[in-house]
């Protein structure tokens, strides 16, 4: 029992992302607090001009391959927590942006919507490298009770102040499961970090310990049955909070969740495919028969975010390093037509105070800008070719198939068909309907650029996916001893004709 | 040079689109209109030039663009095959596209969203290019999927229609199921082959077995059936006419709908190892060829007409297909876009000179008023009914020849009968719209004019193209056309054969111009000699007319069955009372009216009742399942509780059960 | 002398827990989950845990507890006619069942973890504080600091949430 | 000596106590209680097995588990104080504005 800790500054810079983080959101607090007569709108630059520092910096740890592992393996950088700290970051930068013309609506607390925006980002960021069951839970609860606030923001208004209670009684009741499971776990392994449980031989109460770990996860991600917070939040909570609960903490579980399945349980695939196959068709299936009879814009991407989550976890059931892959490239393509689908919502929902669909009748004549990005967005979320979406979800197939899953191949497919359905209610609303309202929509500068990047984005992960798949398949090289048995070597070439 | 020109076909069009798309707004329709066909007319240039190359060289080549996804064993370059079916279809593709975009001019002139309009139909251009020209199944399926969603653009473009709205959401949704089929047999293909190269796979064809080759043609017929709207997933093709008529004749006629055929063809080295899929294919074919052929028997409106027509010949190039003619079915799909292009371009003129009216009891006598769109009407409806020696003839009796010399004497009695019917509807248009007394209402008749040159010039080339363009596959089955193609569409192990002596083949000329000849006689009889005689025929069987009218109420039965009760907030008593109680005694009400369609009708209900059924039960489902969200907290939470006790019997169990690994306990 | 203390001390845990659940007046709720916590507190002991002891009763008992007290006390709750859920029974029967078989199957469990380098005569030699206080200044470093920030953000979304704003408040954010 | 088995039973039966607390109480503070109690299910079978196995780890996990029931407890009784505010409830049972 002796005092070993030694941290050098090498070892610290593994860290700079959320130490540059950490300093700059008390930045943002001191600016808020010391200068009260500065315009809010600043804090939100100010904000985002942090966090592209921490996005220059993920990127030059990817650039230039920075891993290790901190506090005895607790905390590990490596290209997969780089990735999704990458991930984690762009969309806090672009739910910033999204959120400018919102927060002008709140009567008080402008400053603190940033700063509760950049502290759960950090525990995103944290949650991507977690290591151990002990991080798991705390930053998971970080990360986590910034958005109880974030969903309650709207202090006068009845729904988002249900929407926050909803979600945070539920969170805690999850937080409470999550300890019990890690206590479960410890107690039959004696140990805390992923990499050292996996020696453990499979026992009832890991079995259980791993489920209401996973339930938290699940619930985390918003997995039938663990999504029932889902819709409700979405609905309630203002609508940049709901943008950024529908990608980051997606993101930074899924980071969790490969780490588990993959190291800790990766000697008991066997046995959790089946979880996961039984998660994926009921997301899919409940999220997308249920988003066809939704009216509010805003629950109908909760389900739809329920049924791409069901679409997500095929990756994981394939327990592979292309499922791996596939995920990773999947919520890239999942936070940009996402992002952009919010971000459309929201431009909308300032202008004409309403996410009904209803509403969204000659969308079109009003701001083809706005109609044309929202087609890109939804038709980018059913998976239409070319655009990101469709390669998405063909990687996630091809990587459960490589693995035999077929069911989970029909009942994907059978679902797209009907997730057509619903996002072309809102296609035939915008396109073909007439307005009740004829005025034309004017869209402010930072909601522009945000809905431009989602759509350079969805079209260039489409068109030209190459450099984000090797990016995708790099970050996961921990994982190559999942890797497929090599394919076959392919015959040669040959032409039908003549050459 | 070669690549580049390749490349240069789908990108050209590709750059009016994005010009367009993004600064249409900032410059004149006259920029718009001219971006449009100009690059549409350099495709066609382009596609010339690469013809004219393969031609010479006779080498198939393939272009690789870039490597477009890589990851994993899954590698799939944006790569183009140019062979001599692809420098087919990109001619068809792009010559006919660029004639219809010229007449779009004049069509669409003045109309609200003339630019979005042409950056819709340059979109839809490139799409039927990458289809057409993909070297892979994934291009192939960018295309489909493209031209799917320029489909509903274009539909839903006057969006001040409700009907619009709804043919648009139609066409895609059931699009949609067949491309659902279509992405299965994909990745069926990629499990089997471990890759997506038409090449590749072809070459490894002969490994696979009896049962996944059927399996995998199939559901490749799945998406075709979805795609060349045949039976059962036909009935979105005649709602698109909503659509403005160049689009319909260019999507709905002339290319879109004959990517079915295409894929098939392309695929045959798969067809042709399961007999299976080939018999359903001919006799789905067979089967839409006669049906839609008697719904256009009684149609209204001109364009429905040509639009049941349409999918009456795309039965036939199935057919072709199921029964091995491979290049019979590509030769009537190159001769069909021609005249139909034609057809349905004139009827837009007429249309547009009777200021948008469509129902053709509503027109008669217009042959003095607009000369040139009569003479060029006639010329198509000459062309379709198959008499010699016009395009539609050479094809169409090809495919007939080839049935009969096949032994398959039952589809080419449902060939002739089509035939029959074909021109006997054809030539009923052609005399209610341009002969006899002129029933147009007196406000429409004083503006009657003829279309611009704009409209008429490209009709003409049009009309000259129907003329000839049978003559490549003169004579049957070893013209020109059949040498160009040959190396394609036989494969590797057999061969076409041409058994059927010179004797067999002028007889079959000889019937076939003859039916073509009686349809329109019957036809010139009934509303040319006694006009009043077609009315008494209708009134004498009432029944069958109506139903014919009502396209055997397949239409009323999809509402009935699915829309109707989805609108409602039906409980599954309701449910049940609507569908079975109902639909019994509905059923024998109609069955009894319909008399002769009646078998018809009910194979119709057995297929349409399933599809509905299932749609039906999406929607008891979303209005079922959302009670789960019942609002309340507590509910949540035990959901949460029980999904979790589910989950951990589900492995315990399925551990405990399983062998290998066994779950310690105490 | 430990077996009587561990039985009474999980028994009177046992039953406090149940009656907070089941008491009808919150307030009455909030004492008995304060028994619940001190008698934990207990077992922490009987397990040498005598710095969770300490923290149970100061943070859990002393400060959570109060905070739960002080806002019971502040919305001034009447007590309700129908303080369970409509049809609580069955879920009462349907969670007790199912928690009753987690119980049995969590006890079919060997808990054999692998043995970690803190025994108890260690543990016991400088006191459970010191090797508490060793462990979570050198591994566990991280999480540490991370509760710190999770602490600061807490307390600043509690007062953006329940603070009445005042004038000044609304004047700033105007801008 | 108590066995372990005897410390895992009290803290299900505690753990089960406030599940089926969260599930059938009406005043969402009472839910927050149960809430405590499973979260104090889980520190009993921390400090239990860390007692047992021999190893710190189990304690600091509870120690955290403590520390962040303080953090939430103060932001949750916040969102009750402002959904009271708007309802004068403090009722589960009407939150249900937002549903299906």
């Amino acid at each position: 029992m002796t005092f070993n800790l030694t941290l050098s500054g090498s070892d610290l810079l593994l860290m700079l992302p959320e130490l540059l983080l950490t300093v700059w959101l008390c930045v943002v607090l001191i600016v808020d607090f010391a200068m009260p007569r500065l315009p809010k709108d600043r804090l939100a630059y100010l904000s985002v001009g942090g966090l592209a520092a921490v996005l220059l910096n993920l990127i030059w740890f990817d650039r230039a391959d920075v891993t290790g592992t901190l506090f005895a393996n607790m905390f590990v950088v490596d290209r997969l927590a780089v990735f999704f700290k990458i991930m984690i970051v762009a969309a806090t930068i672009l739910v910033v942006l999204i959120s400018v013309d919102y927060v002008r609506k709140f009567r008080f607390f402008k400053g603190e919507y940033y700063f509760l925006v950049l502290m759960s980002a950090l525990g995103m960021m944290f949650m991507a490298s977690a290591n151990d069951l002990l991080s798991v839970f705390i930053t998971l609860e970080f990360s986590t009770f910034g958005f109880y606030v974030l969903v309650a923001y709207l202090r006068d208004d009845v729904a988002s102040n249900e929407a926050g209670l909803k979600f945070f009684i539920l969170g805690v009741f999850v937080a409470g499961v999550l300890a019990y499971g890690i206590s479960l776990v410890f107690g039959e392994t004696g140990k805390l970090v992923f990499s050292d449980i996996a020696a453990a031989q499979p026992t009832t109460g890991l079995v259980i310990g791993f489920l209401l770990i996973f339930a938290a996860l699940g619930f985390k991600i918003g997995a039938v049955p663990f999504h029932s917070w889902i819709p409700d939040t979405y609905h309630g909570a203002p609508t940049p909070v709901t943008a950024f609960l529908s990608i980051a903490p997606k993101g930074a579980a899924f980071a969790i969740l490969l780490r588990m399945f993959m190291v800790s349980l990766a000697t008991l695939k066997p046995a959790w495919v089946l979880l996961l196959v039984g998660a994926s068709i009921l997301s899919m299936t409940y999220g997308n028969i249920v988003a066809i009879a939704q009216k509010n814009i805003k629950r109908l991407l909760a389900y739809s975010g329920i049924a791409q989550i069901g679409n997500i976890l095929i990756g994981l059931a394939a327990g592979t390093k292309m499922g791996g892959d596939a995920i990773l490239f999947y919520l890239l393509t999942y936070l940009f037509a996402n992002l952009g689908a919010f971000a459309v919502v929201i431009a909308v929902g300032n202008l004409i105070q309403s996410d009904e669909i209803e509403d969204y009748s000659g969308l079109n004549r009003r701001s083809p800008f706005l109609a044309m990005a929202m087609l890109v967005f939804l038709l980018s979320l059913a998976g239409v070719p070319p655009l990101a979406g469709f390669i998405g979800k063909l990687y996630i197939f091809v990587a459960a198939i490589n693995e035999g899953l077929y069911t989970l191949l029909i009942v994907g497919l059978i679902n797209i068909v009907i997730s057509m359905y619903y996002y072309l209610i809102v296609v035939k609303k915008m396109y073909i309907n007439e307005p009740i309202d004829p005025s034309p929509l004017y869209v402010s500068a930072p909601m522009k650029a945000v809905i431009y990047v989602g759509l350079a984005g969805t079209l260039i992960l489409g068109v030209y996916p190459r450099p984000f798949i090797d990016w995708a398949v790099s970050a996961t090289l921990m994982f190559s001893q999942f890797a497929a048995p090599a394919a076959s070597a392919v015959p040669p070439a040959v032409l039908p004709f003549g050459g | 040079m070669f690549e580049l020109l390749v490349i240069l076909i789908p990108v050209l069009p590709l750059a009016a689109v994005l010009l367009n798309g993004l600064l249409g707004s900032r410059y004149s329709h006259d920029i718009a209109h001219r971006l449009g066909w100009g690059s549409v007319g350099l495709s066609f240039l382009c596609a010339v030039g690469i013809f004219v190359e393969t031609l010479r060289t006779g080498v198939a080549r393939e272009v690789v663009a870039y490597r477009w996804i890589f990851g994993g064993d899954l590698t799939v370059n944006l790569a183009f095959l140019v062979d001599p079916l692809t420098c087919i279809m990109m001619l068809v593709v792009t010559g006919v596209g660029f004639l219809i975009h010229l007449y779009s001019v004049g069509y669409m002139h003045g109309e609200e969203g003339f630019t979005r309009f042409f950056t819709y139909m340059n979109l839809f251009m490139v799409s039927m290019l990458l289809l057409v020209m993909g070297s892979n199944y994934l291009v192939l399926f960018i295309g489909w999927e493209g031209v799917g969603l320029c489909s509903y653009l274009l539909i839903g473009y006057y969006y001040d229609r409700v009907s619009a709205a709804k043919a648009a959401t139609k066409a895609f949704v059931v699009n949609r199921i067949g491309d659902a089929g279509f992405l299965l047999a994909i990745f069926l293909i990629f499990v089997n082959f471990k890759t997506l190269d038409y090449t590749q796979v072809f070459a490894q064809a002969s490994q696979l077995s009896t049962g996944m080759a059927t399996a995998i043609a199939l559901c490749l017929l799945i998406g075709a059936v979805g795609k060349s709207a045949q039976i059962p997933l036909y009935t979105w093709l005649p709602d698109a006419m909503e659509g403005p008529t160049p689009v319909s004749a260019l999507i709905h006629a002339a290319t879109m709908v004959t990517a079915g055929v295409y894929m098939i063809v392309r695929n045959h080295v798969l067809y042709d190892m399961a007999p299976v899929a080939l018999t359903t294919v001919a006799w789905v074919g067979g089967l839409t060829a006669l049906f839609a052929a008697t719904i256009g028997l009684v149609q209204t409106d001109i364009k429905r007409v040509l639009a049941y027509s349409t999918v009456s010949q795309l039965g036939y190039m199935f057919l072709a297909c199921g029964i091995g003619a491979y290049t019979a079915a590509i030769f009537h799909l190159m001769t069909h876009a021609f005249f139909k292009a034609l057809l349905f371009l004139s009827a837009g003129s007429v249309i547009h000179a009777l200021s948008g009216e469509q129902d053709i009891r509503n027109m008669g006598g217009l042959r003095s008023k607009i000369p040139w769109t009569h003479a060029l009407f006639l010329v198509g409806t000459l062309a379709i009914a198959g008499i010699f020696p016009l395009a539609g003839f050479w094809s169409k009796d090809e495919i007939m020849a080839h049935a009969f010399t096949h032994g398959q004497y039952v589809l080419y009695a449902m060939a002739a009968i089509g035939a029959f019917l074909t021109a006997f509807y054809m030539f009923r248009l052609t005399y209610l719209t341009f002969y006899g007394r002129s029933r147009l209402d007196h406000h429409v008749a004083e503006h009657v004019h003829e279309s611009p040159a704009v409209m008429i010039g490209p009709l003409v080339v049009l009309a000259v193209l129907s003329v000839i363009g049978g003559f490549p596959g003169v004579p049957p089955e070893s013209g020109w056309f059949h040498h160009f193609l040959h190396p394609v569409t036989v494969a590797a192990g057999g061969g076409e054969e041409h058994g059927a002596g010179f004797g067999l083949v002028a007889t079959l000329m000889v019937v076939a111009t003859a039916i073509a000849l009686l349809g329109w006689g019957l036809a010139h009889y009934l509303y040319s000699v006694r006009t009043e005689a077609a009315d008494n025929l209708a009134a004498r069987a009432p029944g069958a007319y109506r139903t014919l009218l009502n396209k055997y109420y397949v239409d009323e039965l999809y509402d009935f069955l699915f829309v109707e009760p989805a609108k409602r907030l039906g409980v599954v008593w309701d449910w049940f009372d609507r569908t079975v109680i109902d639909g019994i005694v509905l059923g024998v009400g109609r069955l009894t009216q319909s008399g002769s369609a009646g078998s018809t009708w009910i194979e119709k209900h057995a297929i349409y009742g399933l599809i509905n059924v299932v749609g039906y039960a999406n929607h008891l489902a979303a209005r079922s399942w959302r009670r789960l969200q019942s609002g309340k907290v507590h509910h949540y939470a035990a959901i949460i509780v029980a999904g979790l006790f589910i989950l951990v019997h589900l492995i315990l169990v399925w551990w405990s059960g399983s062998s290998g690994i066994g779950v310690a306990s105490r | 002398m430990v077996p009587f203390f561990f039985v009474y001390f999980s028994l009177v845990s046992i039953v406090a827990g149940v009656l907070t659940i089941a008491f009808r007046n919150p307030v009455h709720c909030g004492l008995a989950l304060l028994t619940l916590l001190l008698h934990v507190a207990g077992l922490f002991v009987l397990l040498n845990a005598e710095f969770l002891f300490a923290v149970q009763i100061i943070v859990y008992a002393g400060a959570i507890l109060v905070l739960y007290l002080f806002v019971l006390m502040l919305l001034n709750l009447k007590t309700e006619e129908r303080y369970l859920h409509a049809r609580y029974a069955v879920i009462l029967f349907a969670a007790a069942g199912i928690c009753g078989e987690l119980l049995l199957l969590v006890l079919r469990s060997p808990f054999g973890g692998l043995k970690g380098d803190a025994p108890a005569e260690a543990v016991l030699k400088d006191g459970a504080s010191y090797a508490i206080g060793i462990k979570m200044f050198s591994d566990y470093l991280l999480p540490f600091e991370i509760v710190g920030v999770f602490l600061l953000g807490a307390i600043i979304g509690a007062i953006v949430l329940a603070k009445t704003p005042t004038t000044v408040d609304i004047e700033q954010s105007d801008r | 000596m108590v066995p372990l088995s005897a410390y895992v039973a009290v803290s299900a039966v505690l753990f089960a106590t406030g599940l089926i607390g969260v599930l059938i109480r009406r005043n969402f503070i009472i839910v927050l209680m149960a809430v405590e109690i499973m979260l104090n299910a889980a520190n009993i079978n921390l400090v239990a097995f860390s007692y047992y196995l021999e190893s710190m780890a189990g304690q600091i996990v509870a120690l955290f588990v403590i520390a962040i029931a303080a953090g939430e407890a103060a932001v949750g009784l916040a969102i009750i104080i402002v959904v009271f505010r708007g309802r004068l409830s403090t009722n589960v049972d009407e939150l249900n504005l937002l549903k299906w």
